[in-house]
């Protein structure tokens, strides 16, 4: 069994719970063993950086990393936004010494100390390069097949650390992996466009222009469901996909999932682990012949 | 050329003061290839690109820049970043002017709003609870803005019911007490390491 | 030698299925009296190589005809030794490739292709190399500074004696009055110390023979052999030298002509070598400074081409500025930022320093209070803009090569008789009386100027190409160009110097026909003092005496035969090429009669570029017009008049000439030869006419290594044109 | 006693310039030559910038001058595999890699219409087919024939042996390897295009119409797969518009650091390339600055008096295709104009830059490289020279040739002493 450090971040406490509630049951089904980093504090997100800058940021996110030091194990990120910080924060750690000099003396104020010695990963990648596609096709009992879905991979993903596993203007692996799965991934050219992210409340227009976009994208591709990685991009399209509707006229109804409630149907996991029921589009009917009931 | 007869006049003073913002001196390094310009999600309603941003730093234009609307409608996705040619941390630069902005009094847009409530429920409980961070949002911003959430029930509800939008905060960090610690002294760092 | 021939015909690769190779022996045993002739259906592999290694040894054969693939293959397999006579005659690419197989025409076509090469033979024997008396290997590099103090050291360096020229009291030139320099290595960010005391101490230690205060009075001889009279401090001393590097380097643009950039207006408006002086002198005290690129280059008004050097100079310059003092604040104004390869790290340095760059053209300095005020029109700003109180502003004002400055030698004014002809010319290559070499060579006393004065090379594969032999023009006297290009230029043109002297020990020609001994020979006995020879020659190797005889100079000759298709007498020939040699090829080739309806054209191509290209055509199996005759020649410049006079009397309807492309994009590797082919054959025309005979009869065409494709039609438009004109008229004269 | 002959690692037009000028001062070369002919990139380019020569024509030169010279030897299809000793007494181990075809081949072509099986045209840049037996180019030299194994059906097929008249078909050869003793080496192994799948925002690899600038050199020459008629790779239509991306990974921090040199004259060559085929086609260039330097400001200037040329300031950032018509939608920031552009084109050409090879093998020796791959120093004896140590144009690589065979004859004086 693989062992892990799990950061879920806020987001899966709340608009995200089906990630978390599918990553926790998927990852069992895998024998990956994640272990929540005890008294997790939130990453700050870009959204602190603009307003205290990276330097400040960086350090409130550095403290879990000083917890879960203790373990030494991997530190697995759900949310694609708290990677980028945690990610990030752990690459100056280990690249530059002035910063790590400077973030010590931070969290020394704390009680904290953190080495720079963890790696930080996220899910995806984990399940891709730790458990590999051969291994999930064996554990498949519902094959996927002709369920046609548009990897939404969306930008932080990919671009947090750029090359680290996948093209960061033009990913392939989620696609790889929902073809392991036995679904088809279909033609997508704006898989790894933004959504407008925190811009959901202040900025509404950005996120269903942005949306348009990526649904129009989808659609013309010709698939059934929209499979993505990240907490923002699922909520943003989930929730405004209506509202996109109203403003152009048009009539998408692509229910948007996240990847591992998809693997979380193909593995045949209970519909707890499936979490189908938070999705605000319906994907009942996209999955129905994949034994999966309301 | 602009209509103005009168040439614009460069004024570095205001250029140096950014310079020197915690990634400001990366700006200096840009060559003016304009890949951000294309590579942002929200090009079509940025006043300036980052690039044109840049230059203006670079012409002094002190008002111009931080009334422009750029950094605030930056998503921070990362693909300027991930591409500039010369390695210029745009988002970071651009969480530097969010900051500055916001230090500097020019927080008129709704983003900044938003930042600071985000920022309130961070620093009081250790994480954030999107139902607080979306109350001080309009707390903040006024009765206007209450009109446009009202716009936006209909959304508000069907998280509700797909059980998206916790009542309830999460409970405070046990170790609020020592992040505020390690926040007040990254920021005394801060200032000590920018002169 | 007495020639003993013996033929092989090879059968292979289509020939024997294409010929009927017994008549095509025949032609050898028949009509020539080939003592040997066989065949073999594989004559490169090994049993035919010994059938002919045989006959060499047995049958003391000496002279050996390989009718079978073209010379530009199997050349090593076919080659028996330096006193053997090899010659191949192309049934293959030419022939069987190319023609279709068992025609009556085709085999016309390969037994005149033997009958020429058997023909050639009469008139070629092996060359014997000319021999330099008193040889000296000594190189000479005139000019003092970075450049000529490089090419010294790295030839004293492979062994060779040096001497260096320096027309200044102290060497180093304009880098040695640098305050610093550009990085010249990896990680290219770094600001250098001046090298020159270091490499002025090396040049001492290595043994240069150094002269300051001197310059080259006159440099007389020819490589190998080089008799140079320096005058230094009014007495002359004199050196015999084997080779010459030229770098005398370049002059600062004339900042006086940059009025209206302030020069000359306000006295804090400096050059880029002001600048140096002022940093040396430990003057540069400056807060705010200004630099504006391009000042004079890049400028149709002054200098249209770009000095290469500037762009990262200023960069240099700018950050010096920085350096003593980190607070002033410094701008560059550019139109494009020209920091070619790995000097992107060094803007990115000058960047990160905080240097502003500002893509503008500056229109207006001014003054104000002591200080200068720029107004640009900031391109990606997209308005005008200003910036003022500025205490300095450097011009970056580019750089002219000191071989462009003096006087261009006009052309000797011509006689009467000559002006009253109206003879075309070819245009003579421009030289400028910049007073650098002082040459005593017929054709002028510099190196031939390309455009803007550069004595540089006009070929991008031989950057080192030179039309005075033994004589090599490096670093920006020879194009603009950086430290770092100007370094490796240094060392390039000392291994051209000693090429050339070991070379010419040895009796060899230089670059482009490498390796050949063969070097024209004057019969003087007929020569008319007409001076075509002198004036034609590309490379300058003839000079004249005071009664206009050519006094050739075969160590400075290049072997292409230009004096040699000039010579109305006909008096000069190399060893194994010359008039009568190609005069009895065309003689050998069988015309039949009118009424056969069998047209034949005569074409003398190119052996670089247009033979080659005829083999393309050959391999691609592209089928041309089967009544032509090809004579590879040397260059067009070697074609001789009496060449057309011979076919046209001869009854060949048409004579094509296959040359390079001439004009400013000269393709010619020998200069001017197709250009001067062309002049020749203009002159003729009216004398075909004369004779009946149409001048559109004989046509000259350029044809590209790649134009292959186009060749099977420009042969058979030609044909059919000189169909239109019907049969040559002297046809049944013979 | 130390030894004073040369080798020469790589045979285009830099290591064939360093052997050829050495080998004519006096001293004995050997060149090692990876490809099956030598010549190197240069082969595959249609024409020189300024002049618009064909490169062959230098090329033929340089190997009449193999040719007429005894002292220098050549090697294809070998590679270095160790090098020990010093300064003027190396001794170098070489593997030669089987061509499967013996000098007996005479190029008569019979082996390829007996040839079953195919292999993208590597010369070609994978735009057209040969057989698995194939002459590598017109040009060849050697001009004898070589089987790609990888394409070959082996000696169970074995038509061509067969077919071939001369015996000078040997599937059964193995790679061998031989021992060289030399004073010094040269090392001249070259670039390679930057691969442009890595700047996936320009779809190449996705849109069949997106091509790089060193597949242009091929459409362009009449030896290239469309016989030198520039059109659509989509579907072989001609061309109404053309853009040019410059800096398409150099001067980028993400791809290639430096500036790779050529690219800007290249494309303006390029440009001259479209005029000539279509007079009336639409030419747009994206810079960031063009770096015409020297004399080649005329070609620049020649260049822009063109009609219908556009400079457009801003680097491309983005390239969508519409799937009805195949076009591509190139998007940029026009910084003179301050407007984010975008304009539709049947072709797209992405200025590569280079890569140099010594990034991706390095020499077997001592050798220090610098950030962007290119060799900074080697072992004394030892010297880089042309695009392993700097990108640099044909006539800069040629002059920095010339220069190191004087270095390396330097160290074979020295190694006498």
């Amino acid at each position: 069994m693989m062992k892990y450090s799990l950061y879920p971040g806020c987001s899966m406490e709340a608009t995200a719970q089906a990630n978390l509630k599918s990553i926790i049951a998927v990852a069992k089904a895998l024998d990956l063993h994640l272990e929540e980093i005890p008294d997790w504090n939130c990453c700050g997100a870009t959204v602190a950086s603009g307003v205290v800058g990276d330097f400040t940021q960086q350090v409130m996110t550095a403290r879990n990393l000083a917890i879960a030091e203790a373990k030494g194990l991997d530190v697995v990120v759900g949310c694609s936004s708290c990677y980028l910080s945690l990610a990030v924060t752990n690459k100056r750690f280990k690249e530059d010494e002035h910063f790590k000099a400077k973030a010590n003396e931070a969290l020394a104020a704390g009680g904290y100390k953190y080495d720079g010695s963890l790696r930080v990963r996220q899910f995806l990648e984990v399940v891709i390069n730790d458990v590999g596609f051969d291994k999930i096709k064996a554990r498949v009992k519902k094959p996927l097949a002709g369920l046609k879905v548009a990897g939404y991979v969306g930008c932080q993903t990919v671009r947090a650390i750029p090359y680290e596993f996948d093209d960061p203007e033009y990913p392939v692996q989620m696609d790889k992996l929902m073809e392991a799965l036995g679904a088809t991934a279909t033609k997508f050219p704006m898989k790894a466009r933004c959504c407008g992210s925190s811009n959901a409340i202040a900025a509404t227009e950005i996120v269903i222009d942005q949306a348009y976009k990526i649904f129009e994208s989808a659609s013309e591709g010709g698939a059934d469901v929209i499979a993505t990685p990240c907490p923002m991009c699922q909520l943003n399209l989930d929730a405004y996909e209506q509202m996109v509707n109203q403003k152009y006229g048009t009539n998408f109804s692509l229910p948007i999932l996240f990847f591992t409630q998809l693997m979380a149907v193909a593995f045949d996991l209970p519909a707890d682990a499936q979490a189908l029921s938070y999705c605000i589009n319906s994907p009942y009917q996209a999955l129905a012949s994949y034994g999966v009931a309301r | 050329m602009e209509q103005n007869n009168k040439p614009v006049k460069y004024d570095l003073n205001f250029a140096r003061e950014i310079y020197n913002l915690e990634n400001g001196s990366y700006i200096k390094q840009c060559m003016q290839c304009g890949m951000c310009a294309i590579s942002c999600a929200t090009r079509e309603i940025m006043d300036y690109s980052p690039r044109r941003l840049f230059n203006l730093i670079k012409l002094g234009k002190k008002d111009e820049v931080m009334q422009a609307n750029t950094m605030w409608n930056c998503t921070s996705c990362c693909t300027c970043k991930a591409r500039c040619p010369r390695g210029v941390p745009i988002i970071d630069v651009m969480h530097d002017l969010k900051k500055y902005a916001i230090q500097n009094g020019y927080a008129d847009y709704p983003q900044a709003a938003f930042y600071k409530a985000f920022w309130a429920e961070v620093a009081g409980r250790g994480k954030v609870f999107e139902g607080g961070v979306t109350a001080r949002y309009y707390l903040l911003r006024g009765l206007d803005e209450v009109k446009k959430a009202m716009a936006m029930k209909d959304v508000g509800l069907k998280m509700l019911k797909h059980k998206r939008m916790p009542l309830f905060p999460p409970k405070k960090i046990k170790g609020l007490g020592n992040l505020k610690k390690i926040i007040k002294k990254a920021q005394e760092i801060e200032r000590r390491e920018a002169r | 030698m007495e020639k003993k021939i013996a033929v092989y015909i090879c059968t292979g690769c289509g020939i024997g299925e294409a010929l009927d190779i017994d008549a095509l022996s025949k032609v050898a045993t028949g009509e020539y009296k080939a003592p040997i002739c066989k065949q073999h259906g594989f004559l490169c592999g090994q049993e035919g190589v010994e059938l002919i290694k045989n006959d060499i040894e047995a049958e003391g054969a000496n002279t050996i005809v390989i009718a079978g693939c073209s010379s530009r293959v199997n050349y090593d397999v076919f080659s028996f030794g330096p006193d053997k006579i090899v010659e191949r005659c192309n049934l293959r690419e030419q022939v069987a490739w190319c023609h279709p197989a068992g025609d009556e025409d085709t085999q016309m076509l390969a037994e005149d292709y033997l009958r020429m090469t058997l023909a050639k033979l009469k008139n070629l024997n092996l060359p014997e190399p000319y021999q330099v008396e008193n040889m000296s290997k000594t190189v000479l590099v005139v000019g003092g500074g970075f450049t000529g103090l490089t090419a010294a050291l790295e030839s004293a360096k492979a062994g060779y004696q040096t001497v260096l020229v320096e027309k200044e009291a102290t060497l180093g030139g304009y880098v040695g009055k640098m305050y610093k320099q550009v990085p010249m290595k990896a990680p290219f960010t770094e600001l250098e110390e001046n090298g020159i005391p270091a490499l002025i101490k090396a040049v001492e230690d290595a043994g240069v023979k150094v002269y300051t205060s001197a310059t080259l009075e006159k440099t007389a001889g020819a490589p190998g052999m080089f008799d140079v009279t320096i005058n230094q401090n009014g007495s002359t001393v004199e050196e015999r030298v084997g080779a010459i590097v030229l770098a005398t380097g370049a002059k600062p643009y004339d900042a006086d002509k940059l009025g209206h950039l302030g020069y000359g207006k306000y006295e804090n408006v400096i050059t880029q070598a002001q600048f140096e002086e002022m940093a040396v002198a430990g003057k540069l005290e400056a807060s705010k400074v200004a630099f504006i690129q391009c000042a004079g280059s890049r400028d149709k008004e002054h200098l249209p081409y770009c000095s290469a050097a500037c762009c990262i100079e200023s960069m240099k310059q700018a950050l010096i500025v920085k350096e003593k003092n980190p607070e002033a604040n410094v701008y560059i104004y550019f139109k494009d930022i020209r920091s070619n390869g790995q000097y992107e790290h060094f803007y990115k340095k000058a960047q990160q320093e905080g240097v502003i760059f500002i893509k503008g053209d500056v229109t207006e300095i001014a003054e104000n209070d002591g200080t200068l005020t720029i107004t640009a029109d900031d391109h990606t700003m997209g308005t005008q803009s200003e910036a003022d109180e500025f205490d300095l502003v450097v011009l970056a004002n580019g750089m002219v090569p000191s071989a462009a400055l003096g006087d261009v030698v006009e052309e000797p004014a011509q006689d009467e008789a000559a002006a009253a002809a109206e003879e075309p010319k070819a245009q003579a290559p421009t030289i400028i009386k910049a007073n650098l070499l002082n040459l005593a060579y017929r054709q002028g006393p510099e190196l031939p100027a390309l455009k803007y004065g550069f004595p540089d090379s006009h070929y991008i594969c031989f950057p080192y190409e030179t039309r005075r032999t033994g004589i090599y023009a490096a670093g920006v006297v020879r194009a603009p160009m950086d430290m770092l290009y100007a370094q490796e230029d240094a060392v390039g043109a000392a291994l051209k110097a000693i090429q050339c002297i070991e070379a010419t020990a040895v009796g060899q020609a230089v670059h482009p026909r490498s390796g050949d001994m063969s070097f024209p020979e004057f019969n003087m006995t007929r020569c008319t003092q007409c001076k075509r020879c002198t004036e034609e020659c590309p490379f300058g190797a003839i000079n004249e005496d005071e009664k206009a005889n050519p006094l050739p100079n075969p160590s400075r000759c290049r072997r292409c035969g230009t004096c040699m298709g000039a010579c109305p007498e006909r008096i000069i020939s190399f060893k194994n090429y010359s008039v009568p040699m190609i005069g009895n090829m065309v003689k050998a080739i069988e015309v039949p009669e009118e009424a056969d309806e069998k047209p034949r054209i005569l074409v003398f191509a190119c052996e670089n570029d247009a033979i080659p290209a005829l083999d393309m055509a050959g391999l691609n199996h592209l089928e041309y017009n089967p009544w032509v005759r090809i004579i590879p020649v040397r260059c067009l410049g070697s074609l001789n008049l009496v060449w057309i006079n011979d076919a046209m009397a001869k009854g060949f309807d048409g004579v094509l000439l296959m040359g390079c492309k001439h004009g400013d994009d000269y393709q010619c590797h020998f200069m001017k030869g197709s250009e001067l082919a062309e002049i020749r054959l203009s002159k003729i025309s009216e004398t075909l006419n004369r004779l009946g005979l149409e001048s559109e009869r004989v046509r000259a065409t350029t044809v590209n290594i790649m134009d292959y494709d186009k060749i099977p039609a420009m042969l058979d438009e030609f044909a059919a044109e000189l169909e239109e004109l019907g049969p040559n008229p002297m046809k049944d004269f013979q | 006693m130390a030894n004073k002959s040369i080798l020469v690692v790589g045979g285009g037009i830099s290591g064939l310039t360093a052997a050829v000028e050495a080998a004519e001062v006096g001293n004995e070369v050997f060149i090692i030559e990876k490809n099956p002919y030598l010549g190197g990139r240069v082969s595959q380019l249609n024409q020189y910038f300024p002049k618009l020569c064909p490169p062959n024509c230098g090329l033929e030169i340089n190997f009449q001058r193999i040719r007429k010279n005894p002292k220098i030897n050549f090697f294809t299809m070998a590679e270095v595999e160790s090098i020990s000793g010093q300064e003027g007494n190396f001794e170098v181990t070489v593997k030669i890699n089987p061509r499967y075809v013996n000098e007996k081949c005479t190029a008569c072509g019979k082996c390829v219409e007996a040839c079953p099986a195919e292999r993208a045209n590597t010369f070609n840049y994978g735009m057209d087919k040969t057989k698995a037996v194939y002459l590598p180019h017109e040009f060849a030299f050697p001009m004898k024939y070589a089987i790609d194994d990888q394409a070959c059906k082996g000696a169970g097929c074995g038509k061509c042996a067969e077919a071939c008249e001369y015996g000078a078909i040997e599937l059964g050869m193995q790679a061998k390897t031989m021992k060289l003793n030399v004073g010094s080496i040269i090392w001249a192994t070259g670039w390679t295009p930057y691969d442009a799948g890595k700047l996936s925002y320009y779809g190449f690899g996705r849109y069949d119409n997106v091509i790089t600038n060193v597949m242009m050199e091929r459409l362009a020459a009449y030896n290239g797969p469309t016989k030198g008629k520039i059109v659509r790779p989509s579907d072989g239509k001609e061309i109404k518009s053309v853009a040019f991306i410059q800096c398409a990974g150099s001067r980028d921090e993400n791809h290639l650091k430096a500036c790779s040199n050529v690219c800007c004259l290249a494309s303006l060559k390029h440009a001259t390339y479209i005029r000539e085929q279509y007079p009336d086609a639409e030419i747009c260039i994206y810079y960031i600055d063009i770096r015409a330097r020297g004399k080649y400001e005329d070609f620049f200037t020649k260049v822009q008096e063109e009609a219908n040329i556009t400079l457009i300031k801003g680097k491309a950032g983005e390239v969508k295709q519409d799937p009805e018509t195949n076009q591509l939608i190139v998007i940029a920031e026009d910084q003179i104009e301050q407007k984010v552009i975008e304009k539709k084109f049947d072709l797209v050409v992405l200025a590569t830059g280079m890569a140099p090879n010594t990034s991706m093998a390095q020499i077997p020796c001592e050798a220090a490289y610098d950030e962007d791959g290119f060799v900074a120093a080697a072992a004394p004896g030892i010297y880089a020279t042309g695009c392993t140590k700097s990108p640099l144009d044909v006539a800069s690589a040629v002059r920095d040739a010339t220069a190191t065979a004087l270095k390396a004859i330097q160290s074979t004086v020295r190694g006498q002493q």
